[in-house]
């Protein structure tokens, strides 16, 4: 608190009301801009909020506004080259069924106390979770885990045996690796074990030094509007020579706040990298401002790396107006996907026919279900087969111009978050032009009406989708995965069909790359094909600007290390070990 | 006197009540759950919904949002008499009286400090326009400030951001003082802090001037025809000395009670401008609350306004009778 | 007493009257110029210009201005000299409902007060003060909430109209105060005549500029609550007012991609709509309170 | 039907504001008695703050006394039905003080007046109303032609004055009170207008309180004066003994601070305070009065010193019966 006192006082000092310096307070070292990592964090405010908390399982934590930069996983995954990086870990091996999962723990980890890091604190975080998911229930991630893993077992200090309670060949990405949100975070036993409350723990103090780290920084001081981060003399991975010392020696995290605020301290050299930039054109303003600025693909299209969050225009599946596969197709007709993309994007996010993102390893799915798609017509911008479907469907256009059946008007509100504010009035027209009254939403109160199935249709991208595998993305339409309206779900088209289940079970127990995954994601998107729970848009484009004054080395298609997305928890860290100083 | 003071306060206590029992109520007629947005928001981090069910009944019961309303009710009326904000909702563990600890002095700083100087150039040009003798260039810019003061000023702050932050790029465009800086009390660092006060500072003044040159404007007026003016000068008052000692002192008072309430005010009305020019203040915690719910936040961001107020009312009452003589008049 | 005279200005209405009027006033006249300038480019915007151009994908996106489009394009493909001609339209729309609803239930609540006295009056002065606390953001948002957040420009003059009569109500109160005892409004007492009527026949008529006053005063509060509201994205996304132009064009970044024709064109047009507002009540307040002998803009 | 109109005992209280502040008592107990039998005027005279506009105000029915009753013909007005209220309002009129708020600005002249004459039954329609009101103009020598059909603004001060007298005069009522009715006219067109009111006293039988500051005025037309000081009938009697003999300190104060034309008679005393501090008990005069003692802070009782003259002062005692 004594730093937020500071700036307290130091305002209050602008305000002319004369106040004292409070005694001793603490000098940080300087550190030459040139070792200075500073990055336009997450933030819809133009403050962090909670930046004192480090429990990443405390229900109302954010990293994103730096403190991920305190902790490391034990795998890393970059899906570019579909390459697990083992880091906390030196390796992992199956038994037989997919039962049991043993991790191998790198010598000479540690924390940043000095204590070892090894397989106790792997299975503490584990066993403190499921116990967790089992009773309090108060913890994140607690419910997801308990439900997976029977319990965490120390074979001896670099060893931890994970035994799953069903067999799950992909448990190795569910929980143990860390990319976008997946993958836990580990906690120090000999901290944790003692907290007696831990949804209301904070594991945060910098006296004593928590947040306690693996990682090459830990945190300085933090304050609303700057979270600082400095590196340690005594990291462990440069002490057993697995990796050099960063060059990184302080990283400064910003609240990035309103977009074109972040562009304007990109553009005067403020910072360093930040968030989404989602406009391909307000990037390339911000290049030719600030030359030394560039993407994952420079200036060249889409000037971004890929997201795992396809656009798709959800149908409320629990919304008695789209019983009718009729009405759905018709409205996918309605929409111009290309238009959409043309106008948010001078055409740089590709259009999407299915709801898979498009990275490496899922692309042989999505050209392996082309056939399908073109057979239903997906993607195809054809009004006269809306006029057509709505016709037989027994709508008529009413005095308004919109299609109507038995008074009622076909469409409603159209919720979307405020990310997707540059689709949804472009949807929104397109559809009204085809006869549809759908009026586009995207309030505060937008993701709950969405969650909670409390409107007709949604505009949203996948969450907890697929990445390397196609199972995340197919289970989201799983029976199992649906939710009676006014609970909340991501899985918004609240849709089931028993078909569809008996082609995507089997997959649960096929290891990632198992060559029979094909026929049942066939079989599978041939219902969903058919069906329709949503009409898939576009896919979606992170447009990360990295600045190269102070910093090179950043991740590119060409030196694709590694996705630049900042507002992923765990892959900033990643890049921060990879930069090179340009002084 | 003392059951005069003791009444006034009875007054502050009943207001301050039903103004927090009003604003109680408010939030609960949404149909939001604050614990179940936030998790669901962290959960979007996370990519699993699952198990948010029972961890949505496992922190309401935590803050009590599983009690009967009337429990919670008296429950929040004992804990606000005990000066007790409570934790934040979307924040937890972080406590309410933290949050508006961090955010007040960035909104006082700002606000206190624009409102405080447009109330003394616009007294200084309504004073001048309104007296006779003042010179004529008061009376030929007041109306074009009195023009601006119809602008809100974020809209003048939009104008002033584009042109002076993005085009000419005289001032930084949003943000509280420059990223990375060490916040101690230099003067390089005032220096900073001030650059970037600034520009918002200045088009809140800007917009605002003409309303304290209009007040202190039509003061002056009425006062210039008082007898007792009019009989200082037969008595061959000099003109400075009658406008400072009789004209401006005289007028100054119900301007000085407008300030007040003013700044009482500032407390609240500030999202536009913080939003506009990234600045971390009490709207913009209202309003980030205020999105997600989160109630005890709201509260407490509430009760800082209406306690602001109504004190400020308070001690007015208590004053002003001290400063004018006229007033303390009536009042017997 | 000029109080009187000037009154009678007001209320003895001849062309030439009105006339010399206007230039004793100046601010009213120059106020119902510009008011009269906005209702000209609405009524004749919406006759000459196409106004479906206000829609999304009319026009090609993020085209300064030009002859097939005068004020420019948005990047969603407004055009903006059509979403002008709606915008400035919507905004008073909302203005209106809320500024109309806001002065009749202000009159009616500050009358009751004035006129019954005691208690009542008490009751009601406390309840103003109390309702003035909440925020109206928190309100807003609360009744977004139970409307499923599909607001309209309708919904929303209706939820700044339910915040907006506290103001005129003490206002007025105040007023119906001083009125309550002049001399002719005892007269009529003893002439036989009682509470409502009273109020109707004496007071309400003497009230009328001040009520005017009130009028354009909680119009323009009410659009600038409303813009601010829809500024932060709280607005009929719908619908293109003013305020939703102003926050369509801060979260498209018109600002670092110097689209100068996209920010001018909603600021101009609200500066316009305020300052003619502005005018217009200092006028009318001068006609209202006769104390004001000079004029309001020099 | 000679009508009543009885003041009984009359205490007005105003209270401070909600939760504290001190309260003001405008009348401590007046009592005053007008009977329609015998009309007569009756001055209420004192400075300004010694009540008498409360005590108009009450009599008029337009404000409620703390304690005590007003009663009309015998009811209290308190408990009057419908009817007796329509015929008390009828009966009670008034001339106010300012002849130039006393007319909506926004209505012709005869506006209230012929509203009133109608409601009233006195007239069956508004021209009858119109002409009743007309022939009252001519008797207080106003030209109706001139007069009627112009809005307020219109008419000088003194034509506005004679038209409320003109209109008390249609109303044909009771009791008249004449509140201040001629401070802020012209000075020339005074007595024109207390000719009036006398005129009215004599050819109507309309009793009048007529409350002013004036002494002089009350001197001229009164038949009975009453002087209150702080809300306390001080002293009563008719303007010949209170006048030529003020027996009250404060009586004698006011009568010493008149200018009278004869230039004979020395021209006010200053007073030992220029504005004493209110008191809370005993003589509420006592802190002006040149001539308190330590007796004074008990009240003094009345003490009658001829059938029609009382006074409020240790100087006097009532003679022994």
């Amino acid at each position: 608190m004594r730093i937020n006192r500071r700036d307290a006082m130091a305002l209050a000092g602008v305000a002319g009301v004369a106040a004292a310096w409070p005694a001793g307070a603490q000098e940080t070292r300087t550190v030459a801009r040139g070792r200075t990592l500073i990055v336009g964090g997450m933030a819809e405010a133009p403050t962090w909020t909670n930046f004192q908390n480090a429990n990443y399982y405390a229900a109302g934590v954010d990293l994103r506004n730096g403190l991920m930069y305190a902790s490391e996983p034990l795998f890393w995954y970059n899906l570019f080259k579909d390459e697990l990086i083992p880091w906390l870990a030196e390796g992992h091996s199956w038994n037989g069924d997919f039962t049991q999962l043993t991790i191998r723990i790198r010598a000479g980890a540690a924390w940043s106390d000095g204590r070892p890091f090894t397989a106790r604190d792997v299975a503490f975080t584990y066993n403190m979770l499921i116990e967790n998911g089992n009773g309090a229930k108060n913890l994140r991630k607690a419910v997801d885990v308990a439900q997976r893993v029977e319990r965490a077992v120390v074979v001896d200090d670099r060893t931890v045996r994970i035994e799953l309670k069903f067999p799950d060949p992909r448990h190795l990405f569910i929980h143990p690796t860390s990319y976008y949100a997946h993958g836990l975070y580990w906690v120090p036993e000999h901290v944790w074990k003692d907290v007696e409350d831990k949804a209301a723990f904070t594991f945060f103090d910098i006296a004593k030094g928590w947040p306690l780290t693996t990682s090459a920084w830990s945190v300085a001081r933090v304050n609303q509007t700057e979270i600082v981060l400095d590196r340690r003399a005594d990291w462990w991975g440069a002490k057993t020579g697995f990796h050099e010392m960063p060059a990184v020696e302080r990283i400064v995290v910003v609240p990035g706040g309103a977009r074109d605020r972040v562009v304007q301290m990109l553009a005067t050299n403020q910072i360093d990298t930040a968030a989404d930039i989602q406009d391909p054109n307000l990037m390339l303003e911000l290049m030719r401002r600030n030359p030394k600025v560039t993407s994952f693909t420079g200036t060249k299209p889409p000037i971004g790396n890929l997201d795992w969050w396809p656009t798709s225009l959800y149908f409320n599946g629990a919304d008695p107006q789209w019983g009718d596969v009729r009405v759905r197709r018709a409205i996918m007709h309605a929409i111009n996907a290309q238009q959409v993309t043309e106008v948010t994007s001078s055409g740089m996010n590709d259009v999407s026919h299915s709801p898979f993102p498009a990275f490496p390893p899922l692309v042989p799915f999505i050209d392996g279900v082309k056939d399908i798609a073109r057979k239903y017509g997906i993607g195809t911008f054809d009004v006269a087969a809306t006029e057509r479907l709505m016709r037989e469907a027994g709508y008529a256009k009413d005095s308004g111009g919109f299609w109507a059946k038995d008074g009622k008007r076909a469409g409603g509100a159209m919720h979307g978050i405020p990310l997707l504010n540059q689709v949804g009035p472009v949807l929104q027209q397109q559809l009204r032009r085809a006869g549809f009254d759908v009026t586009f939403f995207a309030t505060p109160d937008s993701r709950r009406i969405m969650m909670n199935g409390e409107c007709p249709l949604m505009v949203f991208g996948h969450n907890g989708g697929s990445i390397n595998d196609p199972l995340a993305t197919l289970e989201m339409y799983h029976s199992k995965s649906l939710t009676p309206v006014g609970r909340p779900t991501f899985f918004m088209a609240r849709f089931s069909n028993a078909e569809f289940d008996r082609a995507v079970d089997p997959i649960v127990g096929m290891a990632p790359g198992d060559p029979r995954i094909m026929a049942q994601v066939r079989a599978a998107m041939e219902v969903w094909y058919r069906e329709l729970p949503e009409v898939p848009i576009q896919q979606w484009y992170h447009r990360i600007p990295m600045n190269t004054t102070h910093w090179t080395n950043w991740p590119t298609e060409t030196n694709a290390y590694m996705p630049p997305a900042v507002n992923f928890e765990s892959t900033p860290v990643f890049v921060a070990y990879k930069l090179k100083p340009v002084a | 006197m003392i059951a005069a003071i003791a009444g006034r306060f009875a007054m502050l206590v009943l207001v301050v009540w039903m103004a927090a029992s009003v604003n109680f109520l408010i939030p609960r007629l949404a149909d939001r759950n604050p614990v179940a947005e936030r998790l669901a928001q962290v959960a979007a981090q996370g990519g699993s919904l699952s198990g948010i069910d029972e961890m949505v009944k496992s922190y309401e019961a935590r803050f009590g949002l599983d009690r009967p309303l009337w429990q919670q009710y008296l429950g929040y009326l004992g804990d606000l008499a005990r000066f007790d904000l409570g934790y934040s909702i979307s924040n937890y563990p972080m406590r309410v009286a933290d949050q508006i600890a961090l955010a007040l002095p960035w909104t006082i700083g700002l606000l206190g400090t624009a409102t405080l100087v447009a109330f003394a150039v616009g007294s200084i040009l309504g004073a001048l326009a309104g007296w006779r003798r003042g010179p004529a260039l008061a009376r030929l810019v007041l109306p074009a400030f009195m023009v601006l003061s119809a602008i809100p000023f974020y809209l003048v702050g939009l104008v002033f951001v584009y042109v002076f932050a993005y085009r000419l790029e005289w001032f930084p465009t949003g943000g509280g003082y420059t990223l990375g800086s060490e916040p101690t009390l230099t003067v390089g660092f005032v220096l900073d802090l001030v650059g970037h006060a600034l520009l918002p500072a200045f088009s809140i003044v800007i917009a605002s001037i003409g309303f304290w040159a209009l007040a202190m404007r039509s003061m002056m007026v009425t006062i210039e025809g008082e007898d007792y003016v009019l009989f200082a000068e037969a008595k061959g008052l000099k003109g400075w000395r009658l406008f400072w000692t009789y004209g401006v002192r005289n007028a100054l008072l119900p301007q000085v009670t407008t300030l007040a309430l003013a700044l009482g005010k500032v407390v609240t009305g500030a999202v536009l401008v913080e939003m506009v020019f990234g600045y971390p203040g009490l709207g913009n915690l209202l309003f980030e609350s205020v999105k997600l719910n989160d109630y005890f936040t709201i509260y407490g961001c509430v009760i800082v306004l209406v306690l602001t107020v109504a004190v400020t009312m308070l001690l007015l009452d208590l004053i002003v009778p001290l400063l004018d003589p006229r007033a303390r008049r009536r009042a017997s | 007493m000029t109080g009187v005279a000037v009154r009678r200005g007001a209320v003895r209405i001849g062309i030439t009257g009105v006339r010399r009027y206007l230039a004793r006033n100046p601010s009213l006249a120059w106020g119902l110029a510009l008011a009269a300038g906005l209702v000209l480019f609405m009524a004749g915007g919406s006759l000459a210009w196409d106004t479906t151009l206000a829609e999304p994908l009319s026009a090609p996106v993020a085209r300064p201005p030009s002859w097939a489009h005068p004020f420019g394009t948005d990047t969603q493909g407004r055009d903006l000299l059509a979403v002008m001609i709606v915008g400035t339209r919507l905004t008073l729309k909302i203005g209106m409902i809320a500024g109309g609803i806001g002065v009749l239930v202000g009159a009616a609540v500050g009358f009751t007060a004035a006129y019954a006295g005691g208690r009542i009056d008490a009751a009601i002065r406390t309840l103003t003060d109390v309702l003035l606390t909440v925020p109206a953001l928190l309100f807003l948002i609360v009744v977004a909430s139970s409307l499923k957040g599909e607001i309209t420009s309708t919904t929303m003059g209706l939820m700044i109209a339910a915040l907006s009569w506290m103001a005129p109500a003490r206002q007025i109160r105040a007023q119906a105060l001083v009125l309550r005892g002049a001399p002719y409004v005892v007269m009529a007492r003893l002439g036989g005549m009682r509470g409502t009527e009273i109020v109707l026949r004496e007071m309400l008529p003497n009230l009328l500029p001040f009520l005017m006053a009130s009028f354009v005063l909680a119009l323009a509060q009410a659009i600038l609550a409303s813009v601010g509201l829809e500024a932060l994205g709280l607005g009929a996304q719908d619908e293109p007012t003013l305020g939703m132009t102003v926050y369509w064009m801060m979260s498209y970044s018109a600002f670092v991609r110097g689209f100068w024709w996209w920010i001018a064109a909603p600021i101009v047009a609200l500066c316009l709509v305020f300052v003619a507002l502005y005018l217009v009540t200092a006028g009318l307040d001068e006609i209202a309170n006769p104390r004001l002998k000079r004029r309001v803009v020099a | 039907m000679a009508h009543r109109l009885e003041i009984d005992g009359v205490r007005r209280v105003f209270p401070g504001r909600a939760f504290g502040g001190p309260s003001v008592v405008a009348l401590h107990g007046l009592s005053l008695t007008l009977d329609g039998a015998r009309p007569e005027i009756v001055a209420v005279v004192g400075e300004s703050g010694s009540g008498k506009s409360t005590l108009a105000q009450i009599a008029l029915g337009l404000d409620d006394p703390s304690a005590g009753t007003v009663r009309f013909d015998g009811t209290s007005l308190g408990r009057m039905d419908e009817g007796g209220r329509v015929r008390f309002r009828r009966a009670v009129q008034a001339v106010l003080q300012d002849p130039f708020s006393s007319f909506n600005p926004f209505y012709r002249v005869e506006h209230a007046a012929i509203l009133a004459l109608v409601r009233f039954g006195l007239a069956p329609d508004r021209r009858a109303a119109r002409s009743i009101l007309a022939d009252a103009c001519e008797a207080v020598g106003l030209n109706p032609a001139d007069t009627l059909g112009r809005f307020p603004h219109e008419l000088s001060g003194g034509q506005r004055q004679r038209l409320m007298v003109a209109r008390a005069m249609a109303m044909r009522p009771a009791v008249l009170v004449a509140d201040e009715p001629v401070s802020m006219v012209d000075a020339s067109l005074r007595a024109t207008i207390l000719a009036h009111l006398a005129a009215m006293r004599d050819a109507q039988g309309v009793s009048i309180i007529y409350v002013t500051h004036d002494l002089t005025t009350a001197y001229q037309v009164a038949d009975r004066l009453i002087v209150l000081y702080r809300g306390h009938v001080v002293e009563t009697g008719t303007p010949e003994e209170v006048l030529k003999a003020p027996a009250h300190p404060y009586t004698r104060l006011l009568v010493d601070s008149v200018p009278w034309p004869d230039l004979a008679r020395p021209w006010g005393r200053v007073p030992k305070v220029a504005d004493g501090a209110p008191v809370a008990d005993g003589c509420p005069f006592r802190g002006r009065c040149p001539d308190a003692t330590a007796v004074c802070a008990r009240m003094p009782g009345p003490a009658v010193l001829s059938p029609t003259r009382t006074v409020r002062c240790h100087l006097h005692r009532s003679p022994p019966a």
